[in-house]
């Protein structure tokens, strides 16, 4: 098994299968929730749930000044490790091309330098996160093995992205072979754990709007 | 009738979770935010007051129940099953330390409605014989004597006659095709019992017909508080009967937090159809006399005030632009407080935490937020809209050793109605 | 030209001025691409640099390794090289054939045994011997037997360094490397072959891997073993490191288009007219190790990427089966939005199945709800 | 309908120019300072299309220009900067062998060999006893 076979498995059935295994887990995930079904409310409405719903959606990531002075740092540092990610992974034209190849539609890409600079940004972000949830008395409350997994499923596909660019090592077919490997590791792990906020943080931002906008209470 | 079980109380969290507990429990990447909103963490700073590891069991359940991961590990034997010992242990986490105040719902990133979920939990743990002892008498009291402080009919004559001898003005009861029956909590019946002399004088100021009613005048619900849809339900029916018989156009809910979210917005869905009269907040009442014009008053409070909202009236209630028409027009030097209006601070009492003596000092603990909060602002005297809110506000006040008078905003209305 | 001469003598006779044979040191570090610092270095040891004797086997080839290497050398110069060595055996360049044609080889064998050199081109097919013999004797028989009296082979081409087109699925013919097959076959020797089989599996290769490689680099190898008698510093697939050790894409000059995000989308837009780069048209260059940007081919002309094409990869294992010349790296190798679709619709499916299941208990643990009175509130 | 067209090369664009340029300031201060000569080998540089051709012109020619006919021509001038040689190798067919910068006092290549010198010799003893 050469490098070049090894990453051609890569880049072809284990790619099939993550995605399966994502895709079929994010829908089935979500069929879960919503096909628990909610009781109608038969309180006289005072706002629009609809109209709450949307607006909590939006405005719940512009965070309350109070809020962000009492929770600044994960507020910033979440702020800017998810867009590091987004630029990251959305704006890199060789994973754009990986988008379209799935998708069949492509968007313009940033500069591969501005990335690569974002990339650094996120990492170290992402390492800072780590230690304020290890020694932050309640994040480690909270935290239990399955937060640790999904940061290092996070962290490794940048850290390994970072070096199969620079090519930092010999075989960068190999290189490239463990980030996108990492990454597949993401995809598996993404529809059975916390990642599904991704797509679930919608759902319950709405709903909270809409329990709220009910009662004419901008949530 | 076979008393509380730990199955039960497990069958009834099945039943509670829904689309959006789902969505909720999916969504949490554990990031300590709603910590931050929580006075009982921010005063205490012990992390198990974070308000989303309040709902563990209920999270267990869920992922065990309803999730396809969930039911594999609870095939293969591997998930930790909730206990009856655990529920103990999380007792003082759902009820001692969670008045259901919604200021984490308004803070979660990912936009968990923690106190759509702390109300179901307390379905289980309320029939899983997990409530608080002094909510648990609370609640019976209601049922069987009619008001959790055990005020009865005669009390309230008595307060009645008393109000009338001071006001001259008649306090009308059962009176059939009145416009709106006001229904009273037993707070304001012991404590302030001046709240009944103001409406009654607002009324007649502004020309209102009302009515108070013999068999339902009790606007508090502890169903709701310790989380018993069955009781809560009962509680409401009996507001709904005597409604619909006096043939009143509305209710209206006292100064109240958790009457108002009982009545108006749990009301119909506890007894399973929409109402045929309106449900409105006394605040509500007032801002409309003042929008028609009816409410004329003279002379304003000169001395410094803020407004404490009531986390049920405003934040959970919707009831939050009325209060400051009201202010304004009472109030020569009204300041609001830090953190306002849908994001104000618990005063540490609500949801059934007052009834619960084993929280007392948890309770007091928690009111330096609210101390903090004043601090701020240096008023000379605090206006609310809950009679509950109020007697602990005293209290907490009288703890920490601050000289500040807390007033009712509709007694102070009555203070400054001009004669006609 | 007698064999036990030293190029030196070889230069002298040909009446080259020493200031000449330093021009051809010269230009031999430069193809060596070795630095100019060398360059005294390489005289002194080409000087008394014993002409090897070259035993060329073609195999499963198309002949472009033989091409790419006849057309890279001119007379004088690279001639020279090969002039001083001495090629006793190349089925296509040499006059004899048939018998006459294998005796030479026996006999250059047999003279310089464990001297001389092998070079092969072409993969060796193991899938059976008829598939492709020369003289009567299977392409597998040859190799293992010249094999044992060489110091060192060769395996010029992706085809002889890792099997190369015919080695491409189904591969039929079975054909493999010159390496996997002396792993392979060692242990099952004809008895033609008077080597013991670790032995020839500790033969030094050297893999001189592209389709066909650049002339520069077949004539640089073999110039190293003709300069310096030992093999070139090799990198994990056993390519010479002076001419495998930088990716294209690390020396190509159109990296700044790259890290600035400029790409041809198409192969006639405006990005592959003013020259960008062109990763998203396929090109291999991040992953291809070869000197194609720097040598370039044709004598320095151009080199694919410069006239616009991407590269293949050719120097690469499997580059013929690495999932479409122009899919980019980055792409996947199979048809995943097919397999999207399915995995959504078993998503919905089971999703469905599982609510239902959901909506089920919810409804069983309503049915057994008992009532909670207020007596009930205690256990 | 075909259609040809040659790449474009914007020599703003490609980047090896003036990083070479550099090399070579250094190289002559050093060939100043401790008399330590260096060659560039410009066919080890990704050089990108036109760009041999702009280094060449920006080098340029200065005053010496010798041709050293051996195996085929080779161009060994010195470029306008004195000190910094721009040496090129042809073979028989006028293909490029190879291309050199070197920052010396003088190529080595230019200077005449001990053994030239030797056979050189040789051939005058023979050409003396020939012609008296």
């Amino acid at each position: 098994m050469t490098d070049t076979e090894f990453l051609l498995w890569v880049r072809g059935p284990a790619f099939e299968i993550a995605t399966i295994i994502f895709t079929l887990g994010v829908v089935l995930r979500i069929l879960e929730i919503v096909f628990l079904g909610r009781k109608a409310n038969l309180a006289e409405a005072r706002g629009s749930a609809t109209a709450g719903g949307i607006r909590t959606i939006i405005t719940r990531s512009v965070p309350e000044s109070g809020t962000f002075k009492r929770s600044t740092f994960v507020i910033v540092a979440g702020y800017l490790f998810h867009i590091g990610l987004f630029v990251t992974i959305f704006l890199f034209a060789p994973h754009i091309l990986t988008f379209e190849s799935v998708l069949g539609f492509s968007w313009p890409a940033l500069p591969t330098a501005i990335v690569d600079a974002t990339a650094v940004v996120t990492v170290i972000t992402l390492l800072v996160v780590l230690i304020h949830r290890m020694q932050d008395p309640v994040m480690r409350f909270l935290s239990g093995f399955q937060d640790y997994l999904v940061w290092l499923v996070t962290f490794l596909p940048l850290v390994t992205g970072y070096i199969a660019f620079h090519r930092v090592g010999p075989a960068p077919q190999m290189l490239i072979a463990i980030h996108i490997l990492s990454v597949e590791a993401l995809m598996v792990l993404f529809p059975f754990t916390k990642l599904m906020h991704a797509f679930t943080l919608f759902m319950s931002r709405w709903y909270n709007g809409a329990i709220s906008g009910y009662r004419g209470v901008n949530s | 009738m076979t008393g509380a079980t730990l199955e039960r109380g497990i069958n009834a969290l099945k039943e509670q979770i829904d689309a959006p507990v789902a969505a909720f429990f999916s969504s949490c990447v554990h990031c300590g935010m709603c910590s931050e909103a929580c006075l009982f963490f921010t005063e205490t700073g012990e992390p198990k007051y974070t308000p989303i590891h309040k709902l563990e069991p209920m999270r267990k359940i869920w992922y065990q129940e309803y999730t396809l991961w969930g039911r594999l590990g609870k095939m293969l034997g591997l998930s930790k099953p909730v206990t009856d010992a655990e529920l103990t242990d999380w007792e003082t986490l759902v009820y001692d330390s969670c008045t259901m105040c919604g200021r984490c719902s308004m803070v979660c990133p990912v936009g968990n409605d923690i106190t759509y979920m702390i109300r179901k939990m307390r379905e289980g743990m309320a029939a899983s014989g997990h409530a608080p002892p002094g909510l648990i008498g609370a609640t019976q009291r209601a049922v069987t004597i009619g008001s959790p402080m055990g005020v009865k009919l005669p009390a309230l004559q008595a307060q009645i006659n008393h109000v009338e001898k001071e006001t001259g003005i008649p306090v009308p009861v059962d009176v059939e095709g009145a416009e709106y029956m006001c229904l009273l909590s037993s707070m304001e019946i012991m404590n302030f019992p001046e709240y009944i002399g103001a409406i009654s004088r607002i009324f007649k100021h502004a020309g209102v017909s009302w009515t108070l009613s013999s068999e339902a005048f009790e606007a508090t619900n502890s169903g709701i508080q310790i989380g018993v849809s069955e009781i809560a339900a009962e509680l409401v029916q009996r507001i709904v009967t005597a409604a619909e018989k006096l043939k009143v156009k509305a209710v209206i809910s006292p100064e109240c937090g958790h009457a108002y979210m009982a009545i108006r917005w749990e009301g119909p869905n506890l007894v399973g159809r929409p109402f045929s009269f309106k449900v409105l907040h006394i605040l509500e009442v007032l801002d409309d006399l003042r929008e028609q014009g009816r409410l004329k008053l003279s002379g304003k409070e000169a001395q410094r005030l803020t407004y404490h909202d009531p986390c049920q009236v405003s934040r959970r209630g919707g009831v939050v632009q009325q209060p400051r028409n009201l202010m304004d027009m009472v109030a020569e030097n009204f300041v609001e407080m830090p953190d306002n209006g849908t994001m104000n601070w618990c005063c540490g009492a609500g949801g059934g935490v007052s009834s619960n003596e084993r929280a007392d000092d948890l309770r007091l603990k928690a009111f330096n937020r609210k101390k903090e909060q004043l601090d701020a602002i240096q008023v000379e005297g605090l206006v609310s809209a809950c009679s509950n809110c109020r007697i602990h506000l005293e209290d907490g006040l009288e703890e920490y050793h601050m000289d500040l008078p807390v007033l009712s905003l509709t007694e102070t209305i009555a203070e400054h109605l001009a004669e006609n | 030209m007698k064999k036990d001469q030293t190029l030196g003598e070889v230069l002298r006779s040909r009446k080259i001025s020493r200031r000449g044979f330093l021009k051809f040191c010269a230009a031999t570090a430069s193809l060596m691409a070795l630095p100019p610092s060398m360059i005294p270095a390489i005289a002194r040891a080409l000087e008394n640099a014993r002409r090897p004797s070259v035993i060329w086997l073609s195999f499963q080839e198309c002949t472009g390794c033989t091409e790419s290497l006849t057309r890279s050398h001119a007379p004088t110069v690279e001639g020279l090289i090969f002039e001083s060595i001495s090629l006793d055996y190349h089925h296509t360049l040499q006059a004899a054939s048939g018998e006459a044609a294998e005796a030479a080889r026996e006999a250059a064998m047999q003279e310089n045994w464990g001297e001389y050199l092998l070079v092969v081109d072409g993969s060796i097919p193991a899938g059976g011997a008829g598939f492709s013999t020369i003289a009567g004797i299977s392409n597998m028989d040859m190799l293992l037997e010249t094999a044992a009296g060489a110091a060192a082979i060769i395996a010029v081409g992706s085809c002889a360094a890792f099997g190369g087109i015919p080695a491409a699925k189904p591969n039929p013919t079975g054909a493999l490397s010159v390496a996997e097959l002396l792993q392979g076959y060692a242990d099952q020797l004809p008895d033609t072959v008077n080597a013991t089989a670790s032995e020839l599996k500790s033969k030094p290769i050297i893999n001189v891997p592209g389709c066909p490689p650049i002339p520069v680099v077949i004539t640089g190898v073999l110039t190293h073993f003709l300069t310096f008698g030992t093999i070139p510093e090799l990198d994990a697939l056993s390519r010479p490191k002076v001419f495998y050790g930088n990716s294209i894409h690390d020396r190509c000059y159109r990296r700044p288009f790259y890290d600035r995000g400029q790409f041809a989308e198409t192969f006639d837009d405006e990005g592959a007219k003013k020259g960008w780069c062109l990763y998203k048209l396929g090109c291999k260059g991040p992953t291809t190790f070869n000197a194609c940007a720097t040598a370039k081919w044709n004598d320095g002309t151009s080199f694919p990427i410069e006239s616009g094409h991407p590269c293949l990869g050719c120097s690469e294992p499997d580059f013929w089966d690495a999932g479409g010349f122009y899919k980019a790296l980055s792409t996947p190798t199979e048809d995943i939005s097919r397999a999207a679709v399915y995995a959504v619709a078993a998503g919905a499916a089971a999703g469905v199945a599982l609510g239902a299941a959901n909506r089920a208990k919810k409804s069983k643990a309503a049915k057994n709800h008992q009532k909670v009175s207020i007596d009930d509130l205690e256990k | 309908m075909t259609h040809s067209f040659n790449i474009e090369t914007d020599a703003g664009l490609t980047h090896n120019v003036q990083p070479l340029m550099h090399e070579i300031r250094h190289a002559v201060q050093a060939l100043l300072d401790t008399g330590e000569t260096t060659v560039i080998d410009l066919r080890s540089l990704p050089l990108a299309p036109g760009e041999l051709e702009v280094i060449e012109a920006t080098l340029g020619r200065g005053e010496v220009n010798a041709v050293l006919e051996a195996m085929g021509p080779s161009e060994i001038s010195e470029t306008v900067f004195p000190g910094v040689w721009l040496v090129r190798h042809f073979n028989a067919d006028k293909q490029v062998m190879g291309v050199f910068v070197e920052i010396t006092r003088m190529p080595s290549l230019l200077l005449s060999q001990n053994e030239d010198i030797a056979d050189g010799l040789r051939q005058l003893d023979e050409k003396l006893e020939t012609m008296f």
